[in-house]
């Protein structure tokens, strides 16, 4: 249906683009992150954005959309220069930013923030009834199942974006755009985002589009537009660039294969050993163990438990069961007894629950494992030691070291969320959702990183929406469906196919519910 | 709700047991507190639930009251107003030194308390926007501004009242006593505009684009801003609103006792603060309901009430009476909440 | 006479009726008196709390260079020990209203009567009831002042058939006299009498009788001798028969007495006490002065 | 003015030309307006720069203080404790009280003042320990609960005191004396010990794993929870290291007036809030700093001194006076940071 709208030859219709940046450029303080860049969109087209971490994608969005002024350059918008004094003018004019962080009002409901701004109203009052009847309807439309008069700060990460989406639906826009809108969403509720999309390019929207997944961007894109470190690379029609080619023109160099080969696990003793836990609510008797130098993956759709399983594990939430770490049964209350235990878990929401936004890299660095770095006082020349190696390691990209980590790049962010878990040391580490938000080359890195850890000795728990993920690094990989493990996987067996059966449940397992399908049928 | 997957399970609701019973007793915390306290009381007195005591009670919450209703607009929106008890002080003076002044030109009438009343209105709109605009346009914190026009209200009205009281003209005070002693339907008249506050201020809360953007702002102000909302107008308003309610809380103080002095108002701004939050509104700012707090500012009321009604140990210990009372009618909604 | 001399003065905060009676007269004696003696400077200061009280001695002595001392101590016991350093060095002081926790600091001593507030009403209870009566008593702040008041009240009755009902604080002021009378008024069915301790209490007191339609069966005393008090017991009134002063002015007496031995050089020393008189109809004419905000 | 950055409100690293400038600036502001009101003070009256005026307004800046150092770490987790004054009142007088009855049986000594002092200590911790419980296992806001135990203090100090005040045994008063009015090198004793309580603080906010903890459960609760901090512990230590920075301001003021009544350490509450915001810690947590704290709190104490030190226009009108300056020495350094 995607391929309806038809794909014309972009320099063709360069002149009548719908909004467009001409040498536009943005610094932040002494920091330039943007150079000269320019870039049309044009009605009834989708463009994607891509780039690695920190490029500058989300800045170019947001000067797109009113929401930050450019330092030079200028925004034209129906054939006009434009200067969008805030982002309310810009919305006014029909353009509308989803924002790569969450931009939600935790403590409204759902249908208050889907409106927020823009309320319906009769006479002097909402019209709460048909606020909450389009809701419905949009809410409908995206296939989710979200309740309109539940409030947001009681919503699951994806859902929250469903909502995010909804809000930018509500909005009669003539150009969307979405910065990273599936980096929180699998591959199931993402179809259901292209589908909409396709809808709107059909209306004529003019979209622009950032991911760094780089399969989707092939899939549901007309034209493509790669940054690399502030600078513009190439546009080129989607038809052009294999994925390979994007990934090169990203990096500035080839790059080799995504997964490095798994190193056969060793054959050793089981490190964590957790039987019949139980977190009211979310999960029920979940029972798996994990050995020294492992990688276990674990999989199933979103909402299914695995967050809350761990997060009871860690202590984090209340939960029932038996958990023995090294042999020693345990009973871990909070995160701090898991550290102490040698457990670490990074968390699947970096920005309400790994950093402090408002602070500097180097406090939320050492934040988990302060006590390394004090006896009475706290040595700060250790912490910058610390950070100086987390910066090489992880390969993080700031414009400063005292740059508030509110003002990081996502997938910088997320960087420092993993350095900051790395720094207690720990024997087992559950990381949920890895590589959210981070760009392929740096997913390699990671990759690596998550490798050399199994190889040393360490085990590893991966939660992952990305299928690819989990098939291309676990030695073994467990299943969720509905709060409950349904699944085990191990060695050859673990494949796209049987994780989805699992998942799904096996009855209901057909196959144009898989995935892959999908994602070429929506093309 | 049609369900689009039914591999799924239901995204929004957790599936433990009983979201809406929990909801509940969440909601009717304040009102449980203030049934057992209203049996406390009838149990200790048998005139507590006389008419006169009732309508006594609901009057003298009548200011207080009307003041919390705009403090809930301004906490749920972020923000904290300290001043309000100076400022009826203020607004009270100049009121009546406005009448006292017109009285000889105009004689006693209802013109003269008329032009008091509008001259009240207008001077709270008008301290709303000067505390506002210190907070909004100077981005100071709302504690530093209102804390200072708090010291500035209350020394202007003893400036006014050259440290003494001032008296509202005996024959107006005549004219004026009925705007709080009487009676409409039997019920009292301050009772009635404290109603009537309280209704308009619940719809505004929960039923206007304002009510909804004061949560927003107070919820994520960057959110609001976003959301193509006018944080700083709206805040403003908020501010304003309270002014006015201050002033018209004062409207119906006036006739009461036809003076205002350096005393007058003294800790209505804990009081009404106090109200705010046990009615169940968050003081970060993101959330309120504008009943809750008229069901706060009854339990403050009847808490003195009942100490008046009873030998206490000792009149000392008042206080401490207070005290334990307020944290409990606050523990009780909390750990009904939690266990439930 | 040539030499300057500079006379400070420290009062409490006009924080009730009465202590804004105290500022107000504090004011006009200091003005007057800067314009008799051209050669006189004051530095006035109030404060509403002990520490704040102490502070303002602290900084009369160290930045104003006072010569002399006029002092309302809000709370003596507190404030004896800064006084006594001021009087260390080397100034004249004088103790107005209350007395300190230690003997023979002050030089000058300008006494109210709290006692004889309570006394004298009390005596007048007593003389009105001799059958007995049911009264209920509204208290001042829980301060010092306030329970000498009531301690001698108490005493007054003790022998007496009087009932106190009830007690409880209004804090000398309006609003919770008023508040405090409604819901006495709706404990008791049977009141004769109120003690308000205090005139702007008594006010807020007969606000609530009046509302209850009571001021038939309802006396009130109050106390301090508010002019609106005296007046309407010049009028005979039946709702408050009998005032009792305690007159703030006393502060203005002590200015003026400081402000003689600069002046005259004479020796000042010793101890004037200012009664607390009981004001009938008899005499209120002599008490009551329309010009005075209090 | 520049656009401001709508992705993160202003705090850590504002965008625009020169982030060192503006840093500074930011960080200096409470000291500018310190140094304003000095040379204010100085051209006003030429004794204000004489050491003992000095030593006079730091000795007394000393209570509150000390108290609003510790207030400074109860504000940057998030916190707030209304109850400070009352606290300070209730020590001061059951401090009073077990010296005046030790000294029959074991005469006037150091041993008996050590006793009361030990006394007022640990009594102060337990009530620190009381709110912070009440607020973290009760989970009931700080508001609630500090108002309630403020209520509760100022009551069991009129009840122990009868209403009247509670006074120091004058013999004691002699021996106790030096530690308030005491000078070691010339300087006084409480500038000494508040020198040391604020630079152990500062230290604590800035270089221990507590001060960061602080800062971190007032700036994201969670996020602290996730970085396996005991949100609750610190949390209830804030609340107890508050309560002992009160016995020790107490421990100074007693021997300044050896008294206490339902009068001493009013509004204390509301002058270490005040003072730790000028000082430029957030109200809301997440940033707090203890030197600002310190500066907030002499330029309280400065303004009382100023007044003091000529004659303004009426007394009545220092109220509006202090108003005035406070906001305007934080306007002073909000623009100066907007505008640099
Ligand atoms: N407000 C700001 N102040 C200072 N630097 C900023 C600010 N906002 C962004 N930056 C910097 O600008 C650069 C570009 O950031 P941007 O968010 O646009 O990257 P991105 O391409 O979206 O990366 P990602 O894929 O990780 O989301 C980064 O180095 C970032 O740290
Ligand atoms: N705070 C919350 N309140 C109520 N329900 C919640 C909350 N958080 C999550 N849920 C619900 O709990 C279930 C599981 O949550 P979640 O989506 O995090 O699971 P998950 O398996 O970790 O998924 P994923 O990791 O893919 O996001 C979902 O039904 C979700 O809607
Ligand atoms: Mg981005
Ligand atoms: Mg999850």
């Amino acid at each position: 249906m995607l391929g309806a709208a038809g794909v014309t030859d972009p320099a063709a219709r360069h002149s009548d683009a719908l909004l467009a940046c001409v040498a536009v450029s943005k610094q932040f303080g002494d920091v330039q992150v943007l150079f000269d860049v320019s870039i049309a969109l044009h009605a009834g087209e989708v463009h994607a954005l891509i780039g690695e971490n920190g490029a500058g994608k989300s800045t170019l969005m947001k000067i797109l959309s009113g929401y930050l002024p450019p330092t030079g350059g200028e925004i034209v918008f129906d054939g006009a220069a434009r200067q969008f004094s805030s982002s309310e003018a810009a919305e006014d004019a029909g353009i509308v930013l989803i924002h790569q962080e969450f931009n939600l009002a935790e403590q409204l409901t759902v249908e208050a923030n889907i409106f927020l701004g823009r309320e319906i109203k009769r006479g002097l009052f909402l019209d709460v009834k048909t606020m909450r009847a389009r809701a419905q309807a949009l809410l409908a439309a995206l296939e989710t199942k979200i309740d309109p008069t539940a409030r947001v700060q009681d919503l699951a990460v994806p859902d929250k974006q469903m909502v995010e989406i909804a809000k930018a639906l509500a909005r009669d826009a003539r150009v969307l755009i979405l910065d990273e809108p599936t980096a929180v969403l699998t591959p199931k509720e993402s179809l259901v985002l292209f589908r909409q999309i396709a809808r709107l390019k059909a209306q004529g929207v003019a979209i622009l589009y950032t991911s760094h997944k780089l399969d989707e961007v092939s899939a549901i894109s007309d034209k493509i537009t790669v940054l690399r470190d502030g600078r513009h690379v190439i546009t080129a029609p989607a038809a052009d660039l294999t994925e390979h080619d994007m990934a090169r023109q990203m990096v500035g160099r080839d790059l080799s294969e995504l997964f490095p080969p798994k190193l056969p696990p060793m054959v050793a003793e089981t490190v964590l050993e957790v039987a019949g836990l139980s977190v009211p609510g979310y999960v029920t008797d979940a029972s798996f163990h994990l050995r020294r130098g492992e990688i276990l993956g674990f999989a199933g759709l979103v909402g299914s438990g695995r967050t809350e399983l761990m997060e009871g594990l860690m202590g984090l939430r209340p939960s029932e069961g038996a958990v023995s770490v090294m042999g020693k049964p345990v009973h871990i209350r909070s995160a701090a007894d898991a550290a102490r235990l040698g457990l670490a878990y990074l968390t699947e929401d970096r920005k309400g629950r790994g950093l402090l936004l408002r602070s500097r890299m180097r406090p939320n660095l050492t934040l988990l494992a302060l006590d390394r770095f004090s006896r009475i006082l706290i040595d700060e020349a250790a912490e910058d030691r610390a950070l100086d190696q987390a910066i090489r390691e992880f390969d993080i990209r700031a414009p400063s070291r005292t740059v508030a980590v509110g003002n990081l790049s996502g997938g910088n962010q997320q960087k420092l969320l993993l350095a900051k878990t790395m720094l207690i040391e720990p024997e087992i580490v559950i990381i949920d959702e890895p590589t959210r938000g981070i760009d392929i080359g740096t997913k390699q890195q990671i990759y690596g990183f998550v490798q050399r850890l199994a190889a040393a000795g360490k085990s590893v728990i991966v939660i992952s929406s990305e299928m690819a993920e989990v098939i291309g690094l676990s030695h073994r990989v467990m299943v969720m469906r509905l709060g409950r493990i349904t699944g085990e996987l191990e060695g050859e067996a673990i494949g796209e196919e049987s994780i989805v059966r699992y998942a799904m449940g096996l009855d209901s397992m057909t196959k144009d519910h898989r995935a892959e399908d999908r994602l070429h049928a929506a093309r | 709700m049609p369900r689009a997957d039914p591999s799924l399970p239901a995204a929004a609701n957790p599936p433990g047991r009983g979201p809406k019973l929990r909801l509940n007793l969440h909601l009717l915390g304040p009102l449980l507190a203030l049934i057992l306290l209203v049996v406390l009381g009838a149990s200790l007195n048998g005139n507590f639930l006389s008419p006169a005591n009732i309508a006594n009670v609901l009057a003298r919450s009548s200011f207080t009251g009307i003041i919390a209703v705009g403090a809930t607009f301004v906490i749920t929106s972020g923000g904290l107003d300290l001043s309000v008890g100076s400022m009826a002080a203020f607004l009270a003076g100049v009121m009546i030194m406005v009448i006292n002044a017109l009285v000889p030109q105009f004689g006693v009438g209802f013109g003269v308390i008329a032009i008091g009343m509008a001259v009240g209105l207008v001077l709270g709109a008008l301290a709303g926007v000067g505390n506002g605009l210190l907070i909004t346009r100077g981005r100071i914190e709302a504690f530093i501004v209102t804390l200072g026009t708090m010291g500035i209200f209350r020394s202007l009205v003893t400036f006014l009242a050259n440290g003494g009281t001032l008296s509202l003209n005996f024959d107006v005070m005549d004219a004026y006593r009925p705007a709080y002693y009487g009676t409409v339907a039997g019920i009292p008249v301050p009772v009635i505009v404290f109603a009537l506050v309280a209704i308009l201020g619940e719809l505004a809360m929960r039923r206007t684009p304002f009510g909804r953007h004061c949560s927003a702002i107070g919820s994520n102000e960057q959110v609001a801003r976003y959301s193509a909302i006018h944080v700083d107008r709206v805040r403003l308003l908020t501010y304003v609103l309270q002014g006015v309610l201050v002033a018209v809380a004062t409207l119906l103080y006036v006739p009461r006792l036809g003076s205002a002095s350096s005393t007058t108002g003294v800790l209505w701004e804990l009081e009404a603060i106090a109200a705010v939050i046990i009615g169940g509104t968050t003081l970060r700012g993101g959330y309120g309901r504008v009943w809750g707090t008229v069901i706060g500012v009854v339990i403050l009321s009847l808490i003195d009430n009942i100490l008046n009604l009873t030998n206490v140990v000792s009149p000392y210990l008042n206080g401490a009476f207070q005290g334990v009372i307020i944290i409990l009618a606050v523990l009780l909604q909390r750990s009904r909440r939690a266990t439930s | 006479q040539d030499k300057t001399y500079t006379i400070g003065v420290s009062v409490p905060s006009a924080d009730h009726g009465w202590t804004g009676g105290v500022d107000y007269f504090a004011q006009q004696t200091i003005a007057s008196l800067s314009k008799t003696y051209p050669n006189l400077k004051f530095v006035l200061a109030t404060a509403g709390d002990p520490g704040k009280q102490a502070s303002d001695l602290e900084d009369m002595v160290a930045t104003r260079n006072i010569d002399a001392l006029v002092i309302l101590p809000g709370d003596p016991d507190a404030l004896t020990s800064p006084i006594m350093r001021v009087k260390k060095a080397g100034k004249f002081v004088t103790v107005v209203d209350r007395k300190l926790s230690q003997p023979g600091v002050e030089d000058l001593y300008v006494a109210g009567d709290n006692p004889g507030l309570g006394r004298t009403t009390g005596e007048y209870f007593v003389s009105r009831f001799p059958d007995g009566g049911n009264i209920v008593v509204l208290r001042g702040l829980p301060i010092p002042i306030d329970k000498e008041r009531v301690d001698a009240f108490n005493q007054a009755i003790a022998n007496s058939k009087i009932k106190v009902l009830a007690s409880q604080f209004a804090n000398w002021n309006r609003d919770d006299g008023f508040k405090v009378m409604q819901d006495f008024l709706s404990r008791f069915p049977k009141i004769d009498a109120v003690w308000a301790q205090d005139d702007d209490t008594a006010i807020g007191a007969i606000a609530a009788i009046k509302q209850a339609h009571r001021e038939n069966q309802i006396w009130v005393v109050g106390g301090a001798g508010m002019k609106q008090a005296i007046k309407q017991v010049m009028d005979g009134s039946k709702l408050v028969p009998i005032d009792v002063g305690y007159d703030p002015g006393m502060v203005g007496t002590a200015i003026e007495l400081t402000a003689l031995k600069f002046e005259t050089g004479l020796p000042m020393r010793g101890s004037f006490i200012v009664r607390s008189p009981l004001i009938t109809q008899a005499n209120a004419a002599e008490y009551y002065h329309p010009d005075s905000p209090y």
